[in-house]
């Protein structure tokens, strides 16, 4: 498992596959799940121009980690990768990306819903947008679904 | 030793700091923590709580050492 | 929305990767749901050397583009890709990427997840295993979870 | 014109052959397009069946110039 929280721009995909390459045994999973959150420019309907993701350094790797715990002992998963950009954000931009492996793609979706949701719940980071009139804080985030 | 408070994101530019410093015998609670570092302004009443980086209601006693922090709803991912 | 079949190895995150740069909006998606289904080098407790997938060309297309076309009239998406391998195969090798792109994650997530089931239930596709001591068919797909 | 019949997979180990042809006068189902192509194999319980590469059943009808296919439950993903 591995969690990181990086203050700049990656390409997701790019480090799913690298991460896969390193650490994963060849053969061994059937099933991969990737999520990817990226920055939309609207919001609310307003078109956003920039975003600033805050965190609280330490209680966010924190709980990265406890909910990546949580998930590898609800399903059987092989490993697991979280990563999660914060600071100043442009449209377009992934904000975060959740990978599970798995021998199985029952068990590889479901963590890889549950880390997000989690991640969304829990997690400490706060979105602030910039509009064209000024700038806000999110108040909360969109339900599941 | 002392007790360590931080505010973050809109709560942060509510209170006007991000971090201050209490003496352990100002508040044996994070519902006094809040009181005695914001002056007793009203806290908001979606705020989250944590103590040394675990999430508590306000009820939850502090010690010495401990950092208390308050911040708004989670809005990551 | 793109559907293939291919006889030759692929770089799932790569092909999910460029898709989205040549074919989605910037800006419009913030969910990406992708899930690869890869080879495992044992099935049912035996060791697999190679697998060969066949296919039924034109009606399986007919039906990954059904599915992809159900799943857009379902759920809130953007676009989706289909990739899925046929004949050759070794362990470790990627057999289908499925990734859908949405404004919001419980659509992607759900959209992606019905993909697949839909998929291992009605695309005609068949893995033919070969083990040491000789192949097999292989009868029935794992269940959903 | 004639009914052109495939069968993949373990299906067509077991058949003996991927495609056969017949005349339509042959074969008005499905489940008699499999008796001629097959000189009366028994058909195994699980046989899927399409035509014209949708999904059908034994009794569905066929007509000239149908592609009528059958095979084991499918197994890819």
């Amino acid at each position: 498992m591995r969690i990181e929280v990086r203050d700049n721009l990656f390409d997701p995909f790019a480090e799913v596959s690298r991460y896969q390459q390193q650490h994963l045994p060849a053969g061994k999973y059937g099933a991969t799940a990737v999520f990817v959150g990226s920055m939309r420019d609207f919001n609310q309907g307003d078109a956003v121009q920039q975003m600033t993701l805050e965190h609280y350094p330490g209680m966010t790797e924190n709980y990265l980690r406890k909910i990546g715990e949580e998930a590898a002992s609800r399903w059987d998963i092989i490993d697991s990768l979280i990563i999660h950009r914060v600071g100043e954000i442009r449209p377009d931009e992934p904000i975060v990306v959740v990978a599970v492996w798995s021998a199985h793609r029952g068990d590889a979706f479901e963590a890889s819903r549950y880390l997000m949701e989690e991640l969304k719940a829990r997690a400490p980071f706060w979105k602030k947008e910039t509009l064209h009139n000024g700038s806000r804080w999110v108040e909360k985030n969109t339900p599941a679904s | 030793m002392t007790i360590a408070v931080k505010f973050f994101a809109s709560l942060r530019e509510q209170v006007g700091t991000g971090e201050v410093e209490l003496m352990p015998e100002q508040a044996r609670s994070v519902a006094e923590v809040w009181s005695q570092a914001t002056a007793d302004q009203p806290m908001p009443a979606n705020t989250l709580m944590a103590v040394n980086m675990d999430y508590v209601d306000a009820a939850h006693p502090v010690t010495d050492g401990d950092e208390v922090a308050f911040f708004p709803p989670v809005t990551g991912g």
